[in-house]
């Protein structure tokens, strides 16, 4: 920007201009923002978005906000950001370049200004022609009477030779799987050595051997003795823990005695 | 009065553009529409019932043809195409454990009796299972078992070996091949297993291929 | 298994019949219908693309004509016949200037990020805009952009080209005047962060017309 377009610029600042700018003032909430407010204002210039005159709008822009400073609108805080860059932009503009300036010049930033304008303005331009454009349901129709498609649904099942195989193999092993589980026949469980005793309890007035306490059919065969035993112990040490038996061992692997705690 | 009716009347758009007319306003009517009512829409001085003709016979042997539906006309697929108007959604699923325990007994096996197959199976085999296999055609209906009662009982079918892609259910892989196969990884409880192999032999798999 | 198949592709009917076939199917349905989905409804070996062909020639200058919606079909009644149809417009919801505009940036520089829209319109976009624009489904989420942060894109939809009237997002009206203009370009304001430079070869209609 030459200087002869800055006396140009400030001549052609018209009163009639400026009036127009502060009536502006009165829909600031017709804007969509400071962008919105400045291509506005370009309009006043008369004259293609390509020639406008960044620093004349930049003045009037500032005018703008400082209006409205005056009549204590509250503006938001976008509008004075761009009112402070606008600032320094015209400053820049004014004065002679700093040759030992680094980064954009004035220039560039007042180019890029106008680019955005102009952007603003074609996306404007280009959302008036879409929405001029014959819209279905207004110009041009779809199918008024759709004819229903059916759906049908058709299930197929499958299995694979691998399925097969397996779920007969499943079934023809059932038998050979038996050693995999725990057979119940010979395992006397706790559960069965706790219910048993307490039963029993009240008969256990004098010190007695456990092994004497064994259940009927489960003191010969060596599993189902051991078996028992084990139950049996797991029951008295139990009992012992509610304080309802005594238990007592002379010795190592000597026999264990119980007896029922007194006042029980 | 008449002026406009008569002026109107001379301004009647060309017959084709009648018919486009009567096209567009068929093809975007949420209902059947009958002549007067396509009357109402159209400028003066047009003939719905003549750009009807015309329209009908243009749609003459096409996919979708104009038709009469009492006094109104409306658009609709031609018949012949109705079965285009169906999608199928095919939708695959895994055969039940229960349907598939009892089909592989039934290939095992055959021809076996819905007895036996509980038997084996340990469980009883509900009438969906078996249903649900003759459905499929992956089995049918046997000889009678002569024993008493004459319980009927299940083979599978031509079907069934060219789904599972066998020749014959003699291909059926015995337990030894599961075994070898890995499928099987348990070992066999010495000398149990082996007799229990052998009564696949037995179980009339040698009838099936009598028939 | 093949023969089937090798069968059916011998008996695809005469392309007139499949000309019918796609007449129907798409007659019936509101919605564009891509290739693809008219050949799962038609009989195996059908070349849907070249009865298309043949159907939108036979509809030229109708009443009703077959139009391209991106990658579907759909047959549209003529729109200089829309005055006849007053009885079938439904009200659209008023859009504001602010959803109209976001929509066309959206639309012209596509794929594009709500910065950048905010960059363009020099005003933040409310959340209530962008939503409504997804609702209409007018637009929807696109790829992400590999530049920090990752931000999420906005591009339209085909139900927005199929408002519109438009064949794809490369007939969006004056797109080359724009382009050429230099106006869809994201160019950073000087002397700002150069990594910006780098997502501008990503940014803008220039996507659509490497594909």
């Amino acid at each position: 920007m030459s200087d002869r377009d800055w006396v140009s610029d400030q001549k052609d600042q018209s009163v009639s201009e400026r009036i127009a700018a502060e009536a502006l003032i009165v829909d600031v909430d017709g804007f969509e923002g400071p962008l919105d407010l400045l291509l506005t204002l370009s309009r006043t210039q008369k004259v293609d978005l390509r020639r406008i005159s960044v620093l004349q709008l930049a003045e009037q822009y500032l005018l703008f906000v400082n209006k409205a400073k005056a009549l204590r609108i509250e503006l938001a805080a976008d509008y004075l950001v761009m009112a402070a860059w606008l600032a320094y932009l015209k400053s820049r503009l004014l004065l002679p370049p700093d040759p030992s300036d680094e980064g954009p010049s004035a220039e560039d930033l007042a180019a890029h200004l106008a680019f955005q304008l102009e952007r603003l303005q074609a996306m404007r331009e280009a959302a008036a022609r879409l929405m001029a454009r014959d819209q279905k349901g207004r110009d041009f129709f779809a199918r008024g009477l759709p004819e229903e498609v059916q759906r049908s649904r058709k299930v197929v099942y499958s299995a694979s030779l691998i399925d097969l195989m397996r779920a007969y193999a499943r079934i023809r092993t059932k038998d050979e799987f038996r050693p995999f589980v725990m057979d119940r026949h010979d395992v006397y469980t706790m559960e069965q050595a706790l219910d048993r005793m307490r039963g029993l309890l009240g008969y256990a007035g004098e010190w007695s051997d456990l092994e004497s306490w064994m259940p009927e059919g489960w003191d010969r065969a060596p599993m189902r003795r051991r078996s028992s035993m084990a139950a049996h112990f797991a029951a008295i040490l139990e009992m012992a823990k509610r304080g309802q038996i005594q238990i007592r061992q002379g010795e190592t692997f000597a026999p264990i005695q119980i007896r029922r705690k007194e006042g029980e | 009065m008449t002026e406009p009716q008569e002026q109107s009347l001379f301004d009647a758009p060309p017959i084709a553009e009648q018919e486009r007319m009567v096209e567009a306003i068929l093809f975007a009517s949420t209902e059947p529409l009958s002549v007067a009512d396509l009357a109402r829409r159209m400028p003066h001085g047009c003939d719905p019932a003549e750009a009807i003709a015309y329209l009908r016979r243009r749609y003459e042997g096409r996919g979708v043809r104009l038709v009469r539906v009492g006094d109104a006309w409306a658009f609709r697929t031609a018949p012949d195409l109705g079965h285009l108007m169906q999608k199928e959604v095919v939708e695959n699923r895994k055969l039940s454990r229960a349907a598939i325990e009892t089909l592989a007994i039934i290939a095992y096996h055959q021809p076996v009796t819905r007895a036996e197959i509980e038997e084996i199976r340990g469980v009883a085999v509900s009438r969906g299972t078996i249903d649900q296999l003759i459905e499929m055609e992956w089995i049918r209906f046997g000889r009678r078992r002569m024993t008493p009662g004459r319980p009927v009982t299940f083979v599978v079918t031509e079907i069934f070996l060219d789904h599972f892609g066998l020749e014959s259910a003699r291909d059926l892989p015995g337990l030894k091949d599961l075994r070898a196969a890995g499928l099987l990884d348990n070992r066999p409880l010495p000398g149990a297993a082996l007799s229990s192999d052998e009564d696949e032999d037995q179980t009339g798999q040698s009838e099936l291929f009598e028939d």
